[in-house]
């Protein structure tokens, strides 16, 4: 009895310290467990890969804050903590529960047919958001929201090669090393293979490419060994921000300094994404160039919603905006495939007014 | 089990005395890391000194990877060698206790916002709070393992399955950053001092744990129960209470360990920090030669222990084996550990030893 | 003490209750979640889902009967995963081959660690923590990124399904649909069944309980103690090596982190079917259902909405406490 | 081999680290006879059956079973079940996890599948026919002990054997059970089993046995016709005294001049613990010697057990000097200026891994307290002074204690407790397995200390070395104390009688 009080004590003990981190911002309020009428508002189900990065929760938030209950919407969500399985488990589970929608920003490309299939037999529209899937048959998704990666890299290159030029540095002497996102991911198959035909076409020494899976701490890891490796980085394609956090700290803490100056023995840091922590470190200077990519995707995902409601056919593919930000000025804007791009020379006020 | 006659030292019993020096092991193993590392490329053992971009002159190399990353390792190692000694079994929860006195830290610095310019609160206080935390969930395994007499590595499965979600729950799953650097010091470089910080923490740990087992009968306790626990409750003590201990101690070490790791990353990622750590520290503790039983230990095998793993791990990045092969690597160490180790074997090896002397004599 | 009287056996009472918590919580779910839990899919789903998983526990089950434990089997799942889609996309194979692999992986396994634990005496928490490092590590170096099987035999195999008759729901626009399951959970099933017999209706299956009871005494009963401990290791990850083949079937790709943390999921589901740590104790059905209250749970955490992922975590931490806190007091009582 | 012998072992070693268990004992046993294996505790009875049934490898000697001309050797108790030898052993070694049934037939049958229906049926036969309070199906966990005990005799008489092994069956049966026992026993004699009897139940070796074989010190001490071997010899020869020798005569007993109006240093009152012991008083005086004696599992232990702490107390009051004193666990004895040297000397003396330093000062250093801890200086000051004072054969205060012989550890005991300099001293069993030479010194030891005022409580199972240092001796026979004897009933004859029950 007295050794069941003790554990009851030091339980409640645990409760306390965690209760009150826990409490201090209102924890999420657990709607749905009741009254979970039908028809009472429009009902959507999303499976998020994960929350691996500060970019994917603020692509959580945004959906979460546009499916909000003010706005007569019921929102589900699911974190698959990056498996597969677990997202088609979600999403067999929002079949059963009669969803009007189905959200879906998938771990991976393939795999996907049975599940979608599914879905498509109950009924139930897929929204697919960012990474996209790879089915046989495109009719098994009803539209895709997301980013262009293959643009992004592109984007990036033609950059880096506006830059190089204008700085008369020769294209061998660009070292670039590529921190790849998780392997198989959309947005590390499209950056990977841009950065790979750059590399190829403007004659770029390419030293290597490992995955630091968008994570700060393998990214760390990852750009340490590079370092070790080769004497002679000079430049380095990181495909997230964290990982960019990442090979930063690693490149500090071998003693060499991050900077656009690659001339004078800087390592240059490129970055996509654009966080609100990763163009902190653009208006420091630490990160020469990021490339947006727009986790907002909420607002994107409820008009087609509401195009579908109204019975209209909304577009198969919609990118969403995505902005270019660097350190350095003399590259104004670059063209890829024909459009112009501008580079936005980034500023606190610039900073300030983004939202995530 | 040496016969005192043989005026001779055999070849066996020359091995068995070797062997029967606890920290022997330990640094044969290093001594074998470091001779393989020469011979096949010594560039390993260069250090190069630079400047950060704070300014700061480092010290950098392999070397330095080892006493950085070692350390965390070197400081869980203390206290899983006293949860070894005196339960006779290990923590599997020091990876999940890790997340969650680190998410701890980062939500007394960070308060409401997760990203604050200004720390809320002094990171004296931030880590004080969350060695009572950690300590608590020491505790709940302590009494788990002394009181209700569940074994230890089942008993903390289920901190290590509920740890991380708790680490997540306590910022509300976002992942607060530090902007502070005086906090990114704790798992970098103290300007000005070109040796990582880590090492230093590490250093005062081991040092605070020698002044306790010097100052106090910790050591004497923690061993006699753990060799005998009916005996040393005929003499006095009380064993429970010496597990439990044992487990609260634990929680201060992941507390310290916590701190560096959160500092490294002035973040966390509650599914990755620290993860497969427990596994490490227990193989330091095994590597330094301490009975995974329980029973005698000797706590400097263990921190040499620690510093040797991370020597390999360092030498298998180096020859560029992928960090999720690493586990395999491990395993192959374990095992032959354990198996020189088993009593069984130990005592076929004996038994042969005694009959080549023997056939000698004749 | 004398008398004849029928009492409720400590193993019983453990059944009793996962079978009870069970029921009650998936009432529970129906009534405060509605439509989703009235369908008989979300059930069958779960199973599905756990077929693996529910393989892998059987083995825990038998080897925690035996006094052991194994958390290696985890790990054997990604292998076999890993090693089977490498054969099937890389190397040609066919569906066959890549049961035999998993076959003999599970088979490789469980002679090193049983002749460890059994024949050298070491713990069997070391063995496996080793044997869980080396499966990990072999799934990276046998291949690095994850990939979907494509090989044709194999994803039609994955994608068979075994109707139900008589079971089916509407689903949203209104057609009759019927429910089923995956070839996973038929083998699963049978490896149940055929696992509830071994152990009770043969001699191997009640040396288990003798050696895990007491092997001091099962060994003055004249039991080979040692082949019995080998053998109950043998067989744990032969079945990792089966749930792993599930495992695959049911995701169809290779991946180093599948089945991250699968071992400690089984361990879970063992004790909460009432199967003892201390060895001795425990039940196939109490296991089963111990499978089902761990994913039921799983899955009423997310149909809940709750957004957070890590309440499942948390909630199946504290039925692990719940149920090893009873498990002691059992003993406790038990003792006296 | 003779032509009824059934099983002949013949010149049996085995050692143990430090402990040599049986040296050269040679055990015949004929067809369809009952023969007693008597000794005292360490004798090697229970390691003669355990070499006897595999469950130890024997160093030398060879076993001969009837129908077999070659040596036969058993590794396991498998293998003994298979030649034909069923065993009962000292503790209950069932698996109580198991049904009655189960227990009846596990490691029995070659069959792959369990027949539980034919098992179940037959068990109930065997039950009813040995009138077993249980039925097949029940869980064995929830009978009693001696039904426990009643089921193992039931599955060892159901096999097919030719030697039936009973080592201590009867310590937990009631009278009725006995006789059933015995009943069975006279029943398989008649079919020809040879039957080997452990007990130290003296009247139950003369109601059923037809021979006894005495063992002491792991030695052989002779075979005897129940006839020829009267009782009082009997226990004179497991106590390894000929009552024929002088020393019966020689009156030196031991007298305590307790003074008038002596409060006793120790006093209990109706103390009994969950150690299975009847509640008995007690009481020593200060400089006083006194002892309990009675035969293995008679309760001396537990007695001493309780004043200790060491068991759970369920009842009775306790005086030190004249004023109550609450004991609860062993740390309140301590302080209470209690030592108590361990009956078991590796399972709750010793700890085995640390040095003889650390294990000499343990006792003073719980007593001092946690953040109080000796100085190396200090510690080696005491081991070395006690070291020398005691004459402990050590390499170095540093070697583990476990490397030591078995006289070394306990003076590394009775060190630890001297140096608490305690008031009231209990050495429960200090000279057991340990040489003549340090025998004796324990003893001189005990008598100088008692001059310099310590009390003490010397239990062993040798009763001259208990005449040589006791002034008073507490009887004890089945749990409960039966007899307290001092001055000139001080005598080998009377303890003996005493013990036996009353006869001469």
């Amino acid at each position: 009895m007295k050794k069941l009080l003790v554990l009851l004590g030091i339980i409640v003990l645990c409760l306390l310290a965690v209760g009150y981190f826990g409490s201090v911002t209102p924890v999420e309020n657990i709607a749905g467990m009741e009254d979970e009428v039908p028809g009472d508002g429009i009902v959507v189900g999303f499976s998020q890969l994960g929350a691996e990065s500060d970019w994917r929760t603020a692509n959580t938030e945004s959906m979460k804050s546009t499916f909000s209950e003010e706005k007569g919407y019921e929102f589900l969500f699911d974190d698959a903590q990056q498996k597969q399985e677990n997202q088609i488990k979600a999403i067999r589970n929002f079949i059963l529960q009669e969803v009007d929608y189905i959200v879906l920003a998938p771990v991976t490309e393939t795999g996907w047919d049975t599940v979608l299939q599914e879905a498509k037999d109950a009924g139930i529209p897929v929204i697919i958001v960012d990474r996209m899937v790879d089915v046989a048959d495109n009719r098994l998704f009803t539209a895709w929201v997301g980013s262009d990666f293959e643009l992004e890299g592109k984007k990036a290159c033609e950059w880096l090669h506006a830059y190089t030029k204008l700085k008369s540095i020769p294209a061998e002497n660009i070292h670039i090393v590529n921190i790849q996102g998780t392997i198989g991911a959309s947005a590390q198959i499209g950056r990977t293979a841009s950065l790979r035909r750059a590399a190829k076409d403007y004659g770029w020494d390419l030293l290597a490419e490992e995955s630091g899976e968008y994570t700060q701490a393998k990214a760390r890891e990852v750009m340490g060994s590079f370092l070790k490796q080769y004497d002679n980085i000079n430049v380095v394609y990181c495909e997230n921000d964290n990982e960019a956090f990442g090979a930063i700290e690693a490149i500090e803490n071998a003693g060499k300094r991050v900077g656009k100056d690659i001339e004078s023995g800087e390592i240059m840091i490129m970055s996509f994404d654009s966080t609100n922590a990763g163009l902190t470190d653009v208006l420091e200077g630490k990160i020469a160039l990021n490339i947006e990519c727009n986790p907002l995707h909420g607002p994107r995902v409820q008009s087609i919603i509401e195009t579908l409601e109204t019975g209209g056919t909304p577009d198969k593919q919609a990118y969403v905006e995505e902005d270019m930000f660097a350190t350095d000025t003399s590259v104004t804007s670059i063209t890829v495939n024909g459009f112009n791009y501008p580079v936005t020379k980034l500023t606190e006020a610039v900073l300030k007014e983004r939202t995530y | 089990m040496q016969t005192k006659k043989a005026n001779k030292l055999t070849v066996s019993e020359l091995f068995g005395k070797l062997l029967s020096q606890q920290i022997f092991i330990p640094i044969a193993a290093l001594l074998l890391l470091a001779i393989f590392n020469l011979i096949a490329d010594p560039s390993f053992y260069k250090i190069t000194y630079g400047i950060n971009s704070a300014g700061a002159p480092v010290l950098s190399g392999y070397l330095m990877t080892i006493l950085d990353y070692g350390s965390e390792l070197a400081i869980l190692a203390v206290g899983m060698t006293l949860v070894t000694a005196a339960s006779g079994g290990q923590d599997i929860s020091v990876g999940a206790t890790i997340a969650i006195a680190g998410s701890v830290i980062l939500r007394v610095l960070c308060g409401t916002n997760s990203r604050p310019d200004t720390l809320q609160a002094p990171i004296i206080v931030a880590f004080l709070v969350a060695c009572v935390v950690a300590m608590i969930f020491g505790a709940f395994n302590g009494v788990l393992v002394a009181y209700f007499k569940i074994q230890p590595m089942v008993a903390t499965l289920i901190l290590f399955t509920a740890g991380r979600s708790i680490a997540a729950w306590i910022n509300n799953n976002e992942l607060p950053i530090i902007s502070d650097p005086v906090f990114s010091y704790f798992g970098g470089f103290i300007p000005g001092i070109p040796i990582p910080t880590p090492f230093f923490i590490a250093a005062a740990v081991v040092a605070v744990a020698a002044l306790a087992l010097k100052f106090t009968n910790l050591g004497l306790y923690t061993q006699a129960v753990g060799i005998n626990e009916s005996s040393s409750r005929l003499n006095g003590l009380n064993p429970a209470f010496i597990k439990f201990l044992s487990f609260v101690i634990l929680g201060l070490c992941v507390a310290v360990a916590a701190l560096i790791k959160v500092s490294r990353l002035s973040s966390i990622n509650y599914s990755v920090i620290a993860k497969d750590i427990e596994m490490d520290a227990i193989l330091a503790v095994a590597l330094g030669g301490n009975a995974l039983s329980g029973g005698k230990f000797n706590l400097t095998a263990s921190i040499m222990g620690a510093y040797v793993i991370q020597f390999l791990t360092t030498t298998l990045y180096k020859f560029n084996v992928q960090s999720d092969a690493l586990p395999a690597y491990k395993a192959v160490v374990v095992i032959f550990l354990v198996v020189i180790s088993s009593s069984v074997v130990r005592d076929y090896l004996r038994n042969i030893g005694s009959k080549i002397s023997k056939k000698g004599v004749a | 003490m004398q008398k004849k009287r029928k009492t409720l056996t400590d193993a019983n009472l453990l059944l009793t209750i996962t079978i009870v918590v069970f029921f009650l919580m998936y009432i529970g779910a129906i009534l405060f979640q509605g439509k989703g839990f009235l369908k008989p899919q979300t059930f069958f789903n779960i199973l599905n889902a756990n077929a693996a998983l529910l393989i892998l526990s059987c083995g825990m089950s038998v080897v925690m009967i035996t006094g052991g434990i194994d958390i290696s089997v985890g790990g054997v799942t990604a292998l076999v995963s890993m090693c089977c889609a490498v054969y099937l996309d890389y190397h040609n194979g066919n569906v066959l081959g890549a049961v035999a692999i998993a076959l003999a992986i599970g088979l490789a396994f469980g002679i090193v660690q049983g002749f460890l634990v059994a024949y050298l005496d070491i713990q069997p928490f070391i063995v496996s923590l080793a044997g869980m490092f080396f499966a990990r590590g072999m799934t990276t170096i046998v291949n690095t990124n994850p990939f979907n099987v494509a090989n044709e035999e194999f994803v039609a195999l994955k994608n068979v399904r075994i109707i139900i008759p008589g079971m089916g729901s509407l689903n949203k626009l209104g057609k009759y649909v019927n429910a089923y399951v995956e070839i996973g959970v038929i083998i699963a099933i049978l490896v149940v069944i055929i696992l509830f017999c071994v152990l009770k209706w043969t001699r191997l299956g009640r040396f288990f309980y003798a050696v895990g009871g007491n092997s001091q005494s099962a060994l003055m009963l004249g039991i080979n103690v040692k082949r019995t401990k080998f053998l109950s290791h043998l067989l744990c990850s032969l079945l990792a090596g089966i749930g792993g083949f599930v495992y695959f079937m049911h995701v169809g790709s290779g991946a180093a982190s599948h089945a991250m943390g699968a071992e400690m999921n089984a361990i879970a589901s063992s004790i909460i079917g009432g199967t003892m740590l201390t060895g001795g104790v425990g039940n196939i059905i109490g296991t089963f259902f111990g499978v089902l209250s761990l994913s039921t749970i799983q899955n009423i955490v997310s149909s809940a909405g709750l957004d957070q992922a890590w309440w499942t975590g948390i909630t199946i931490a504290a039925m692990l406490c719940l149920f090893l806190v009873i498990q002691s007091v059992v003993m406790a009582r038990k003792k006296k | 081999m003779k032509d009824k012998a059934v099983l002949e072992m013949k010149n049996i070693h085995k050692n143990f680290p430090g402990v040599r268990a049986l040296q050269g004992v040679d055990f015949t046993l004929c067809e369809g006879e009952i023969h007693a294996l008597m000794g005292e505790n360490g004798a090697g009875k229970s390691t003669l059956i355990k070499v006897l049934t595999g469950v130890y490898g024997k160093d030398e000697g060879q076993i001969f079973i009837k129908g077999r001309e070659d040596e036969i050797l058993i590794k396991s108790p498998e293998e003994a079940q298979k030649a034909g030898i069923s065993t009962v052993y000292q503790e209950i070694t069932l698996c109580l996890n198991l049904t009655v049934a189960e227990n009846m037939f596990i490691g029995r049958e070659n069959n792959v599948y369990q027949n539980w229906e034919k098992m179940n049926t037959d068990t109930t036969k065997i039950l009813k026919s040995l009138d077993i309070q249980a039925e097949a199906t029940q869980e064995l966990g929830s009978c009693s002990i001696a039904v426990q005990q009643m089921v193992a005799i039931a599955r060892a008489v159901d096999m097919e054997c030719k030697v039936l092994i009973l080592d201590e069956p009867t310590s937990s049966l009631d009278e009725q059970e006995v006789e059933k026992l015995f009943k069975l026993m006279r029943d398989l004699r008649a079919k020809g089993v040879g039957i080997i009897f452990v007990t130290h139940f003296l009247d139950q070796v003369y109601e059923v046995c037809d021979k006894i074989t005495v063992l002491r010190d792991g030695k052989l001490v002779g075979e005897y016709e129940i006839n020829d071997l009267p009782r009082v010899k009997l226990v004179s020869k497991m106590l390894g005294k000929d009552l024929d020798e002088k020393t019966e005569e020689s009156k030196k007993y031991r007298i305590y001049e307790k003074k008038s109006g002596a409060v006793p240093v120790i006093e209990t009152e109706g103390l009994y613990s969950n150690g299975g012991i009847k509640p008995f008083d007690f009481n020593i005086y200060k400089g006083e010697v006194n002892g309990f004696t009675g035969l293995l599992g008679s309760g001396r232990s537990e007695c001493v057990r309780a004043i200790f702490g060491a068991d759970g107390i369920l009842g009775g009051t306790m005086k030190k000097n004249g004023k109550t004193v609450k004991i609860t666990k062993p740390i309140d004895a301590m302080k209470n200026g209690i030592g108590y040297l361990p009956e078991d000397r590796k399972v709750d003396g010793i700890i085995g891994d640390l040095s003889v330093r650390d294990n000499i000062i343990f006792a003073l250093q719980v007593l001092r307290g946690f953040f109080k801890p000796f100085t190396k200086a200090e510690a080696n000051k005491f081991a070395d002074e006690y070291i020398k004072l005691l004459g402990i054969k050590t390499a170095s205060a540093n070697t583990p204690i476990k490397s030591l012989s078995g006289g070394n550890q306990q003076k590394c005991i009775l060190a630890r407790w001297l140096l608490t300099n305690p008031e009231y001293l209990i050495l429960d069993e200090p000279t057991r397995g340990i040489d003549i030479g340090t025998k004796t010194e324990i003893q001189k030891l005990v008598l100088k200390l008692a001059g310099e005022g310590m009390s003490i409580t010397f239990i062993s199972s040798e009763i001259d070395e208990m005449l040589g240092t006791c002034s008073r001796l507490v009887v004890m026979r089945d749990r409960k104390v039966v007899g307290e004897l001092s001055g000139e009933e001080l005598s080998q004859s009377m303890i003996m009688s005493t013990i036996a029950g009353g006869e001469k």
